[in-house]
């Protein structure tokens, strides 16, 4: 079989959802020309103008047309270019399309993907680098999805497109090409709101996301020569959070690293700690920890910037290594 | 270089405006008798509620209220160029006349105020005059003003994708055109060519701040040349004027010509809200003069003098109107508040109860 | 002396402030006549219409516009009429203001104060009540500050406007006429990232903020008759928060009970209690508890739903009393 | 009701423009002839730091770069009519020319391509041509395009509260137009009639769109009548037409007669940026052209024509250009990078080292 890449596999799973049903638009910044990272390319030639369709240059408009055009019928999948340019759509994600159903009691709803790259390591500087999910995991009414393999990311993008409500979907723009895999077919489905245990161990937790969660198994596979064995869980979504694999990891191993390149304060690590702090408490024997990005406006274009920000192997083995001598 | 305008003064929207017409122009096509007998009840109606609404507020009755006194002609006006349940409808918090002309139950309404657990807006959930009706395709709006342009566009553009004819209308005042949301809405909606009318209900007032502070423009309507749409301006308290107007736009939406953007001149002759004491910013004096031009009477005063309603017909109307509001009210009153323990439905198709605290 | 509201106290603070400094201007929706919370009564008459000045209504061009005044030599207070509609100015605050001095090396800055009334029970509904602190305290360059009682208002109204960085200024606006108290005078300053011990305590830590604080402090009033001993902490700033005071109150008691209205997942409690669950731990002996709103998209206005919503002194109380228990 | 305009048929904005003027219009007010031969030396010299930047980045010694070739004639006519270091000036990243005519020496700019530590730009921490230069008043803008409208509004409002005479210029691409915050900038200075000058930057295209899929609408500047300010269409690959509409704009902002919308219609000769392939979306033909109608060319010709430079001090002044950048690069190449200790450095005014991890 052939190793597919993130990208590719966020690609296919677009031809098969629009194959299958024909609801299916997609809309943003460039997308008929295959959009900045050529996820798109080719959807408009195979399905045409009135489903593959360049918006002006205005997040909120267009993805309130999304929201729109998702209460009227259709499946809107929205690509923002970067995450970094979907604050001018805040207000319509946070406000309309995510209060919507509770707000009209389930008359009115939001069957809309608002898909975007997120992330670090493309030398994007302070404006094309940014992590913000902790903005939307914050959102009750929305669902926040962040694959880090490339099986998961068509699983998930499935998913997403089938969800009866809103689901922000974040793609880590640095694993696009990076991170490659077999992917099974058929593909098992895999629901939103469920993480997944990517390595069993009983010394330190590790748990994390994206391009953070390789790093994390980098790490596991060098702590395991010093015989530490670290478990390693993928939350891949973070809104709804899998409280109960996050307390399983929590109790099995009793110490446990979270790792996010999201800046740390106020980032979704926190909440992670503080549901273990609730609810496995007595499980616990080190402090929980967390390593993340540095608490500043975002990272650097300059390299050696960019590399001081990113959390990687080293730093997270580090991180795993004082926990496990706790 | 070609100059496309010199600086316009700024607008004083408070007097009564240019786009006046004479008497003679007083019939729509599509507005029959028995539809001018229809909307006038209903404008009467919808002038009822609003004022029962305050009064409930100052009764203690219900804790905030929000109405559209003075507007009726352009509420109802509008929607009487609509096909209801077939077009897409996204009102604002002023729109009780257009949630009523567009089939909303006086019993509905009451359910609205009184924020019952059948309310069918929200259930208690939002405050009233959140208007939003399945069968009527009426959306959901929250309060945030500006929002709900993108959104009629989208309803627009479903329509178009899925092949009907439906047409998508969203209601704003003018202040709440300044928002961005307005501005990409409408574009987005020009790029495209869609189905969509914008009314604006310019009642010279973004609650204390007259129209000058809110831009340096007369008319709102002037806003249509930034995305090549049309734009037209028309006495909002002249409810066959505001007819006529909405259906040239209805119409040109429908036929594949694109959004128009409909500014009619009005004026509340209420508060803002319950909320708002609006002496503090206008006289007594202005809102005589406006009273004076008030929408009611002067669609009565037509269908007087064109026979087709008597004076005691009209008192008939009106006393009807009391009398199918004073049962809705009764119904309503006796309805059942939310329950708590609802709170977490409908958070998602599949919401169980949330979390409240970390405490198991 | 007279008992001063929290609403007359951010008044005065506006008229002392801007006698003092004649940089300072105020602007937002309907400020000239008062405002809807009537805080900048009498300001217009006062300074004139060049520094009280009524802005259209679009939240993102005249926040934007505070922040090249800022910039430009002008010390810029914002009133958003609502918190609910900040989201329009977000990519301002969030992408301009807290990124302008890091981005140019300390060239601009922008000292700009955003006040903002938050939270509930003034049947507000969705769109009126909601609290948005964890908005913002997730983003490196601003401050945010949430006083809770008519002294705190006051002075760190003082303090945001000498801020030399761009401050946001949550006032709670249910306790805007409820909470009342004797303003000394001259008021000592109170410097922006230093919580305040309310009540000391042994047997549990109630960390909290704005209105709910004031429920704590009832809580404990209550929970002392039964011979349990709580101390409350005000956090007061959230960004930054001030680690020391919540550590040490964490050590002090033990058992650490969180609460706010905003609800639950993604709000700052889950940051307090990641700071404590990492910094604290062997101190803690209980589970780290955070009692808050629902995870739903806000509170109903209906007064039964508005009431289920929020935190009161009962249901703090009955969270202290088993932590306590534990 | 009155209709205020027809809906416009949609731009075809990649071929000549029709506002164009003959040869003879050769001067504007205030432009010396000293002036032309320095703002032509500024073109080229722009023109070559651009192609430089491409030719590092190919090289890999610059990860991205982001220029403005073909825009000179526009980004250096328009700041040919400021007062630099006096009035307030918000790029954007395609503002290679405006930055290097305001004032920033080739020094400066190639520490920005480097990312130098010594940048005045942002030290490396932003992308390159993310301009900043507080002597020169050049305020740093972020990526999100129509951020700066509100900011220049500020900016104006502020140099006006403070009775200078200063004016605001702000510039951005014509699809950044239909951001939200465009509208809501230009509607405040409009309201306060704030000395600002919009500047767009009208290529076309946002990177593969043409302005078609971006607006319904031919002319940007038609968007000025929405807000009740000036609108002005010019040739933006004429530097002296460019010069001449700038100046009445500034001008206008200066004696307090309100903003302007100043529409330059120009073509990036390059693709949107080093990421970007642009025979993806627009053909050869079509680049040459515009290259046919090169502003570097264009004004060249008419300084000999006019006698106000020869060919060999045209070809002079090339040299020195080419001369003036090698300098330049070696300079900046050889600068210190960025230390990563300073990560934390300015992120409040008493910034200390922020936390990177929960770990002591
Ligand atoms: C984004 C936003 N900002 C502020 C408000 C508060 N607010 C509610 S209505 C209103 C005035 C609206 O004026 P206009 O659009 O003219 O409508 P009108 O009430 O006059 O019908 C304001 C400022 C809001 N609801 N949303
Ligand atoms: C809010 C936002 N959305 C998307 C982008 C990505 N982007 C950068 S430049 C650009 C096109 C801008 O086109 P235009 O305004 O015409 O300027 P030009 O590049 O043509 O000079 C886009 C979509 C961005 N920077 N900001
Ligand atoms: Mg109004
Ligand atoms: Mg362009």
């Amino acid at each position: 079989m052939t190793q597919t890449s993130i990208a590719e596999a966020i690609q296919s799973a677009h031809r098969e959802i629009m194959r299958d049903d024909d609801r299916v638009i997609l809309l943003g910044e460039d997308v008929e020309a295959g959009g900045v990272f050529r996820i798109t390319n080719g959807l408009r030639d195979e399905f045409g103008p009135q489903r593959v369709f360049d918006t002006p240059l205005s997040e909120a408009g267009f993805t309130g047309a999304a929201i729109g055009a998702a209460i009227g019928g259709m499946r809107p999948i929205v690509e923002i270019q970067f995450v970094d340019f979907i604050l001018p759509a805040l207000n319509q994600l946070i406000s309309e399309a995510a209060k919507m159903r509770y707000r009209s009691l389930g008359a009115w709803t939001v069957p809309l993907v608002v898909r975007t790259p997120y992330g670090g390591g493309v030398h994007g500087g302070l404006y094309h680098s940014q992590s913000m999910e902790a903005l939307f995991a914050h959102v009750p009414g929305l669902k926040v999805v962040m694959p880090a393999t490339p099986a998961d990311a068509k699983a998930l993008l499935h998913s997403a497109v089938q969800d009866p409500d809103p689901v922000i979907f974040l793609e880590h723009k640095r694993s696009y090409r990076l991170i490659r895999e077999e992917i099974p077919d058929p593909l098992p489905p895999v629901a939103i709101g469920q993480a997944a245990l990517r390595r069993d161990g009983q010394d330190v937790a590790i748990i994390a996301t994206g391009l953070a969660l390789h790093h994390g198994l980098a790490a596991a596979e060098q702590l395991q020569a010093e015989n530490i064995d670290c478990l390693v869980l993928d939350l891949r979504t973070v809104l709804p959070l899998d409280k109960p694999a996050i307390l399983s990891a929590a109790r099995r191993t009793g110490k446990v690293l979270i790792v996010h390149e999201d800046h740390l304060t106020g980032g979704i690590g926190g909440e992670v700690a503080a549901i273990i702090a609730a609810e496995a408490f007595e499980h616990l024997d080190a402090p929980i920890q967390r390593l993340a990005g540095p608490d500043i406006p975002a990272m650097g274009y300059h390299p050696a910037l960019e590399q001081a920000f990113l959390p990687n192997p080293d730093t997270i083995a580090q991180a795993a290594r004082r926990l496990a001598a706790y | 270089m070609t100059t496309t305008q010199q600086p316009q003064p700024s607008a004083a929207s408070t007097g009564p405006t240019s786009t006046e017409h004479a008497d003679e122009t007083r019939s729509s096509p599509g507005l029959t008798k028995e539809d001018l007998i229809r909307r006038w009840y209903q404008m009467v109606l919808a002038r009822k509620i609003g004022e029962r609404w305050f009064v409930l507020n100052r009764q203690g009755k219900a804790p905030f209220v929000i109405t559209g006194q003075g507007h009726e002609a352009t509420q109802v006006g509008t929607v009487a160029a609509l096909s209801a349940g077939k077009d897409w409808v996204v009102p604002y918090y002023r729109d009780l006349g257009v949630a009523l002309a567009l089939g909303m139950t006086p019993d509905e309404l009451m359910l609205n105020v009184f924020a019952k657990a059948d309310d069918p807006n929200s259930g208690g959930r939002q405050m009233p005059a959140h208007w939003s009706h399945k069968r009527l395709r009426m959306v959901s709006g929250s309060s945030v003003v500006g929002t709900q342009l993108p959104i009629a566009a989208g309803l627009a553009w479903a329509a178009k994708l899925q092949g009907h004819d439906a047409v998508a209308v969203t209601y704003l005042g003018e202040g709440s055109t300044n928002q961005g949301e307005f501005h990409e809405g409408l574009n987005f909606a020009a790029v495209q060519r869609l189905p969509l009318v914008v009314v604006v209900e310019n009642n010279g007032y973004a609650i204390t701040e007259i129209q000058a502070k809110e831009m340096a423009i007369a008319d709102v309507a002037d806003r249509a040349q930034a995305y090549g749409v049309r734009g037209a301006v028309v006495d909002g308290n002249d409810l066959i004027e505001v007819h006529r107007a909405m259906q040239i736009a209805v119409q040109a939406a429908r036929r594949g010509h694109g959004p128009t953007l409909l500014e009619a001149k009005t004026y509340r002759i209420v508060p803002h809200s319950s909320d708002d004491d609006d002496r503090r910013y206008r006289t007594r004096e202005e809102l005589d003069l406006w009273r004076a031009r008030d929408p009611i009477d002067r669609l009565r005063k037509h269908l007087l003098e064109a026979r087709i309603l008597t004076s005691e017909q009209a008192d008939e109307l009106i006393a009807k109107a009391a009398e199918e509001l004073r049962g809705a009210e009764a119904f309503a009153a006796a309805a059942p508040d939310p329950d708590p323990a609802s709170l977490a439905t409908h958070l998602y198709a599949d919401s169980t109860t949330p979390s409240t605290s970390s405490i198991p």
